[in-house]
């Protein structure tokens, strides 16, 4: 089988998601339905939609641990315009454009200026996270709940089509986008280029710190978009909400197959990686299994897809 | 370096603590996490009665949720030489460390809602557990009322087996419940993180996997709003008029994101409590007092305070207006705000 | 061997320009603050953070060979609850402080073996092991802090003196030297720095690489453990949900200290500064009576400021530059 | 292969297999005590494998090797050290982090609890190390050091390690003229001492200068061993090729008579107003040792600062980046291939087109078919040795991998290529294909410019040469018949001309 000679983790990361829906399926009478897949998708909307950018920009070789911030950021940033009479759609457009000025800085210390990726975007997550909680004190409290227009909530609430939540259709694009990108576009190409070999790219006339930039800012952009639907969907804007984010974005990016050191990884491994995880944690609280352990399987998990796929890696070798 | 930190600071609009006339008291409190709104009103009522009944300043270092961080945050204010400190420990062993360090640099302490194990101090005590106990009493009796063939299964969002929470609100909760149901279960008990996002992804799990859950707790009023917003999902979260159709949802805090929906007939988030001024005022009472020498500052005291039940069925509009601009310093309508 | 003491090369030296923020921070908060710049503070900060400082110049040598550990959060929390639970049994306290110890190892061995033997990313096999580890930690005390039947001289360690300095500036105080010595002075620190530089010319020469980085895995957790045992004699008790962000402390004072993620470089005393920056910027912030949030977006600025001036405009820096990339030699 | 006593080592049937591939098919000689024992083959022939199992980085998948008459079978490399087998591999094995002396140590301390003890081999390191190069003291930092620096720091340490056999995998690649000179002189004295040395080059000439015996290898087989005693340099290529190749120089057929590029009083830090033209259709060569200042001029080529004026076509150049240098038409394969040349975690496929994405676009995305038919184009056209196009770059060897970052700069339809050491480690097949290639661009109207310290390969390819001496143009010469070798070593070595 040349795809199993290709990518074993993805092999592995299939079989895990099947032996899960399968022993699910049998373990609780409540798994299998059209409205708990809902449930996942939406849990893991917002990881794999800021995750398809940022699994992009990890194949450069860079990541950018700030998502978490930006979105609460974007959230708090949205509702305090849209309380304080900013049309929703308006509201929209600049929350995004801010966004983005988060992955600017982000794209100058790390890509212009070369600061480490984890030490420049830890300096954005903290700063963002810090406007996120005092726009909020600027509201007047803790959150933003009340006051918000009608309009606000159904941006989120309203289904496409009648049919499938907003967060899963974006999700979808944000997946086919970057699927998109990584096959056929130059950008794509050149972003492995990149991740393979910075200096062999440079002298190959690919512009590094554009496209390191551009990356940086769509991770920002999606960040931020997350975080208007997140905030849109529930009705309330918390400053404190996507604390640990970075984490999950990164878990589902490398247990996608992507590198941290850049050059290999695929969109689609990284939607099987969230895949995994939100149906591991679906099912724990579909079973009933206390939080302690969740956390212990969560990191089972982890350890355990790699282990699994190091195993085959070596089977396929030999 | 310098100039870089001044302008940061001036950009603030902040002015540093400047230096302390000896004659003005000063008191430094300590949040569970500013991160609240709930504990962002207690530091404001706290400074706010501190400045108006006893002309003392008031320091706040966050404890940010972490028994580590609040130590440190006692011994900055000791450093600094306050006259009192009013502190939300968020673990019961750590308390009794943090009590002896400011007692043996003889300065006044007081601990809230974290009930010390070494009782040596004064603690301000919200009677949190009998409010609790009445909205389990009072959830139970609407939904049998309303629905008597449905037997009560009942969900709990906490914050991942934080004890006091058990003691305080979960654990009574349910007695509360029990005592009206005896048969109630509690079907699904999982940590919401103290937050509404994360609150309404678990809930919508929860919901999945016991779709007859009628009675829902959150240890906050965040989580019970996350749950809410997991029902209205759903197509539930609904009441016709005050009379439960799919669930009741319970809270704690009673802010007034919490309010607009439990006065609103239609949603299912009905029943929350809280008090924020009372607490604020008797750690402030207390601190100067024993600042004054008035009181002993090694003797064990319990100061209670009230902690407000409030419901739709049994609290009025205008009693939550006003526990609103007590303890919140709401300058809306509520009103107003539930007729738009 | 060893630092060359050479007056002109002070200003290459990354770690004296972070010496000069330290210095510049201190005397900005000296002025400003009346409570800052006294003996009891620092002893305030140095006590409150030793634990931190320990592990941190521990894990500079790993993370010299190009390795990190996210698990020090869970193991210092499974250490302090562990260590609290032996001694409420009436465990005498060196040998509960033993056996965590050991059990404390048992992470390093864990996350040095899925590194070396299973090819695992650093990042996740010890992200496995922090989420392990954390909810080890919250099982084993059923999330409750462990606090009764504590020996009276359970807090000891952290509240007596030696020669009229607390305990805990002693224990960090020898616990870095040692680092430094051995960074700066032994085979450790030599190969580490070969591993991370160069790890196949390392293993060419002899160095048996898996060893070294498992050993440095197990130093890192044994002084995570330490770690845990100092912060639950701190705080009197075993809490499993202490010190929530410690690895990102570590990792943040690491790195700007100078240490890049990848390794090959960084000293432990680059690593100390750098963490008594981060230090110090709470404390004055806390004592200038700034709300925390404004903390939070202040240090953000700062750790992007400071690793810039760090980074880019030392001289060394600069002149790496100038040999600039596209042709070697 | 006589006596068992004469051999120090045995080597008997050994096999190595890789996943798909198998490297080694049963190689078995002997190597003489006190003899310099040559290993010849093209890339994948096997050698760098050999050395791999010889000094116990890798185990070998069958077969023995007997060392002093005992079975040797190192499971470490430190365990070969120890029973005196050292290794020169041919990538850079050196901590640029650490100094020379603890590179010169490094595995092999003496150590007290950890703590090194002062060494005892100082002095001899001192030595030797003086020897090579009087600039480069124990002291210094490695990173600071040249390639040929740090080249000289590892033949020091394995030199110092105490062995009585010094394996060499191309030892001189990186090497300049002078400096390969004191090295066969310093191997000479080595085996004058009784010391056995494997050595592996693709420089015939060094292995006829030095050699006593040697093993040739080809796609993993022995093709045989012989002493090199009466043996002649075309016997030896045959050997290895099956066929013989002998390269002279055939002019470019273009009229080569309008400059492209003028340069007129370059300079920069190193380069000290250096002039020259470089024609259409012409292939010119810079020549120089190592320093002279080749780099440096491709440097300012690609994109770095310089006084003075480059014109192309009659304009002024000023790049600021490589992008600049690429967009006015130059192409640059650079010097270190698996640094700034390939994309090692990529496919062949992916590679080429990387230097100019339009030539795989239709309408504005990238074509699948498009890549692949251009893909194939160059395999065929550079005959590029690949189990396929979607096979990683960083698994095929050195000269192959060199095709591929040719092919690349080619896809970029660069009116004027820059060439850092085109063929360095790139075996004499390959080395052949690669200048007719070369040839092929100039003829096509191209113009190409080679750096190289191969005196052979500016002789032979090049139409004209630069001669350059401590950041200066000495002297530019055209080549022909009258050309002399001694001549132009005497220039380049600083002689007054």
């Amino acid at each position: 089988m040349r795809f199993l000679h290709a990518d074993p983790q993805k092999v592995v990361l299939i079989g895990i998601l099947a032996a899960l829906i399968v022993g699910l399926t049998f373990a609780s009478p409540h798994f299998l339905s059209v409205t708990n897949f809902t449930n996942v998708l939406l849990k893991v909307a917002v990881i794999v939609i800021i995750a398809s950018a940022a699994n992009l920009l990890m194949v450069t070789g860079n990541f950018d641990l700030s998502v978490g911030s930006v979105l609460a950021f974007s959230g708090i940033l949205h509702a305090y315009m849209s309380k304080h009479g900013v049309a929703i759609e308006l509201s929209i457009l600049i929350t995004l454009i801010v966004a983005m000025g988060w992955g600017g800085l982000n794209a100058l210390t790390v890509s212009v200026i070369g600061i480490n990726p984890v030490i420049a975007t830890v300096g954005t997550l903290f700063i963002a996270r810090g406007f996120a909680l005092l726009i909020a004190r600027w509201d007047g409290g803790a959150n933003i709940m009340l006051g918000l227009p009608r309009d606000f909530v159904d941006f989120g609430r309203d289904p496409v089509f009648g049919l499938i939540p907003l967060a899963i259709v974006v999700m979808v694009a944000a997946v086919g986008t970057f699927i998109f990108i990584e096959k056929k576009t130059a950008l794509g190409r050149k972003a492995y280029a990149i991740g393979a070999n910075l200096k062999s790219a440079k002298l190959s006339g690919i512009n590094t710190v554009g496209i390191v930039s551009l990356l940086y800012v769509l991770v920002a952009l999606f960040a931020g978009l997350s975080g208007v639907l997140q905030t849109s969907r529930v009705g309330l804007a918390a400053p404190t909400v996507g604390k640990g984010l970075e984490f999950d974005v990164i878990v589902a990016i490398i247990l996608g197959g992507t590198s941290m050191l850049g050059g290999v990884g695929s969109t689609f491994g990284m939607l099987l990686g969230a895949l995994v995880v939100g149906f591991t944690a679906n099912g724990m609280v579909l079973l009933g299994i206390p939080f302690y352990f969740q956390t212990i399987a969560y990191g089972g998990i982890l350890i355990g897809t790699l282990l699994l796929s190091r195993k085959f890696d070596a089977k396929a070798a030999a | 370096m310098k100039k870089l930190l001044t302008t940061a600071v001036v950009a603030a609009g902040l002015t540093a603590t400047a230096a302390m006339a000896d004659d003005v008291l000063v008191l430094g409190k300590i949040p569970y996490t500013l991160e609240h709104s709930y504990h962002q009103s207690i530091v404001e009522m706290f400074a706010d009665h501190a400045d108006k009944y006893y002309g003392a300043k008031t320091i706040v270092v966050d404890g940010q949720a972490n028994s580590d961080t609040t130590l440190s945050a006692v011994e900055n204010l000791i450093a600094q030489g306050v006259d009192g400190i009013a502190l939300h420990s968020p673990d019961i062993g750590m308390t009794a460390a943090a009590v002896a360090k400011a007692h043996a640099a003889g300065i006044p302490i007081t601990t809230t809602l974290i009930y010390p194990e070494t009782k040596n101090a004064p603690h301000i005590a919200p009677q949190e557990a009998l409010s609790s106990h009445r909205e389990g009493v009072v959830a139970a009796e609407k939904w049998i009322a309303a629905n008597p063939d449905k037997p009560i299964e009942i969900a709990i969002l906490d914050f991942g087996g934080f004890e006091q929470v058990v003691h305080l609100r979960t654990g009574p909760f349910v007695a509360g419940v029990k005592s009206i149901a005896p048969d109630a279960k509690v079907v699904a008990q999982q940590n919401g993180f103290g937050n509404t996002v994360k609150s309404m992804e678990i809930m919508l799990d929860i919901l999945q996997a016991n779709p007859g859950v009628n009675i829902i707790f959150g240890g906050n009023d965040d989580m019970a709003l996350g749950a809410l917003a997991a029902a209205e999902q759903l197509g539930r979260g609904k009441m016709d008029n005050g009379v439960p159709l799919t669930e009741i949802i319970a809270g704690v805090d009673g802010g007034e994101n919490a309010m607009i929906k439990i006065f609103d007939p239609n949603s299912s988030f009905k029943l929350t409590q809280g008090q924020v001024r009372d607490n604020a005022r008797a750690e402030v009472d207390t601190l100067v007092a024993m600042a004054r020498g008035e009181l002993a500052i090694d003797a064990w005291m319990e100061i209670p305070t009230l902690s407000q039940e409030i419901d739709y069925w049994n609290t009025t509009l205008a009693g939550a207006q006003r526990f609103l601009q007590e303890n919140f310093k709401f300058e809306g309508n509520l009103a107003e705000l539930l007729a738009n | 061997m060893g630092p060359k003491s050479n007056p002109m090369s002070l200003v290459k030296n990354q770690n004296f320009v972070l010496l000069l923020i330290f210095v510049a921070l201190n005397v900005y908060f000296a002025t400003t603050t009346q409570s800052y710049f006294q003996l009891g503070n620092y002893f305030n900060m140095l006590t409150q953070n030793a634990a931190l400082l320990l592990t941190a110049a521990a894990a500079t040598l790993l993370m010299k060979t190009g390795n990190f550990d996210l698990s020090t959060t869970a193991n210092l929390a499974f250490s302090g609850v562990l260590y609290a639970l032996l001694a409420s049994w009436g465990l005498p306290l060196t040998l509960a402080a033993v056996i965590t110890l050991c059990a404390g190892i048992c992470f390093g061995a864990i996350n040095g073996l899925l590194v070396t033997r299973y090819d695992i990313s650093p990042f996740i096999a010890t992200l496995g092991m922090m989420c392990i580890g954390g909810g080890a930690a919250l099982l084993i005390c059923g999330g409750q802090s462990v606090r009764t039947g504590l020996p009276d001289n359970f807090s000891s360690l952290m509240q007596t003196d030696i020669f009229g300095l607390p305990t805990p500036i002693v224990i960090s105080f020898v616990g870095i030297t040692v680092f430094w010595v051995a960074a700066n002075y032994s085979l450790i620190g030599k190969y580490a720095m070969a591993i991370g530089s160069n790890k196949n010319a390392a293993a060419l020469a002899g160095i048996n690489v898996d060893r070294v980085v498992m050993g440095l895995f197990v130093l890192v957790a044994i002084m995570a453990s330490l770690a845990g045992i100092m912060t639950a004699s701190r705080i009197g008790s075993g809490d499993p949900r202490v010190a929530e962000f410690f690895f990102m402390d570590v990792i943040v004072a690491i790195m700007l200290g100078g240490t890049p993620l990848t390794g090959g470089r960084g000293t432990v005393i680059g690593t100390v500064i750098a963490a008594m920056i981060v230090i110090v910027i709470g404390n004055g912030l806390n004592m200038l009576g700034i709300l925390v949030f404004w903390q939070t977006v202040i240090k953000g600025v700062i750790l992007i400021m400071a690793v810039t001036i760090n980074e880019k405009f030392t001289f060394s820096r600069l002149s790496e530059k100038m040999s600039a990339p596209g042709f070697s030699q | 292969m006589n006596g068992q006593d004469e051999n120090i080592i045995e080597i008997r049937g050994i096999e190595k297999s890789f996943p798909g591939v198998k490297a080694l098919k049963g190689v078995s000689f002997g190597v003489k005590r006190g003899t310099v024992h040559c290993i010849v083959g093209e890339n994948g022939a096997g050698k760098s494998t050999f050395i791999k199992i010889l000094t116990g980085a890798q185990p070998a998948t069958r077969g023995e090797i007997k060392l002093g008459g005992k079975p040797f079978s190192p499971h470490h490399v430190s365990d070969a050290i120890h029973q005196g087998i050292s290794c020169l591999y041919q990538e850079l094995n050196i901590v640029d982090e650490l100094t020379v002396e603890e590179n010169i140590s490094l595995g092999q301390e003496k150590h007290k609890f950890l703590f090194p003890q002062k060494a005892d081999n100082l002095e001899k390191a001192g030595a030797i190390l003086a020897d090579f190069d009087s600039t480069v003291s124990l002291g210094d930092r490695v990173g600071s050091l040249s390639v040929a620096q740090k080249q000289i720091v590892e033949i020091t340490r394995a030199l110092v390690a105490e062995c009585s056999v010094l394996v060499m995998d191309e030892p001189t690649a990186a090497l300049s003229l002078g400096e390969t000179t004191k090295i066969m002189q310093v191997i000479e004295r080595l085996r004058e001492a009784g010391m056995t040395i494997i050595f592996i080059s693709h420089k015939l000439s060094e292995i006829f200068e030095i050699g006593d015996t040697v093993t040739v290898l080809r796609d993993g087989e022995m093709v045989g061993t012989q002493s090199l005693e009466g043996m002649s340099q075309p016997d030896l290529v045959r050997m290895m090729l099956g066929k013989v190749v002998a390269e002279e120089y055939i002019p470019s057929t273009g009229a080569r008579d309008q400059a492209v590029l003028e340069a007129r009083g370059v300079s920069t830090r190193k380069l000290k107003d250096v002039n020259f033209d470089l024609m259409k259709g012409e292939i010119l060569g810079f020549y120089g040792l190592l320093g002279a200042g080749k780099t440096e001029v491709a440097e300012v080529l690609f994109g770095h600062e310089y006084r003075g004026e480059i014109k192309r076509d009659g304009r002024v150049l000023r790049f600021r980046t490589e992008r600049d240098a690429l967009r006015a038409g130059f192409a640059l394969v650079p010097e270190e291939r698996r640094e700034e040349g390939i994309f090692g975690l990529l496919s062949v496929m992916r590679n080429i087109p990387l230097m100019n994405l339009k030539t795989v676009m239709r309408r504005g995305l990238v074509s699948g078919k498009a890549e692949r038919d251009l893909a194939d184009k160059y395999i065929d056209l550079l005959q590029i040795a690949t189990s396929g196009r979607n096979h990683p770059v960083a698994l095929l060897s050195g000269g192959n991998q060199q095709k591929v970052v040719i092919a690349k700069c080619l896809n970029r339809d660069a009116d004027i290529i820059l060439m850092d050491e085109p063929t360095r480690g790139v075996d004499i097949g390959a080395k052949q294909e690669i200048h007719n290639i070369i040839r092929d661009l100039a003829n096509k109207g191209k113009s190409v410019i080679v750096f190289s310290s191969e005196l052979q390969e500016i002789t032979g390819l090049c139409d004209r040469m630069v001669l350059m001496y401590d950041g200066m143009v000495r002297e530019t010469l055209r080549n022909g018949d009258e050309l002399s070798t001694d001549y132009i070593l005497e220039v380049v070595a600083g002689k007054e001309a």
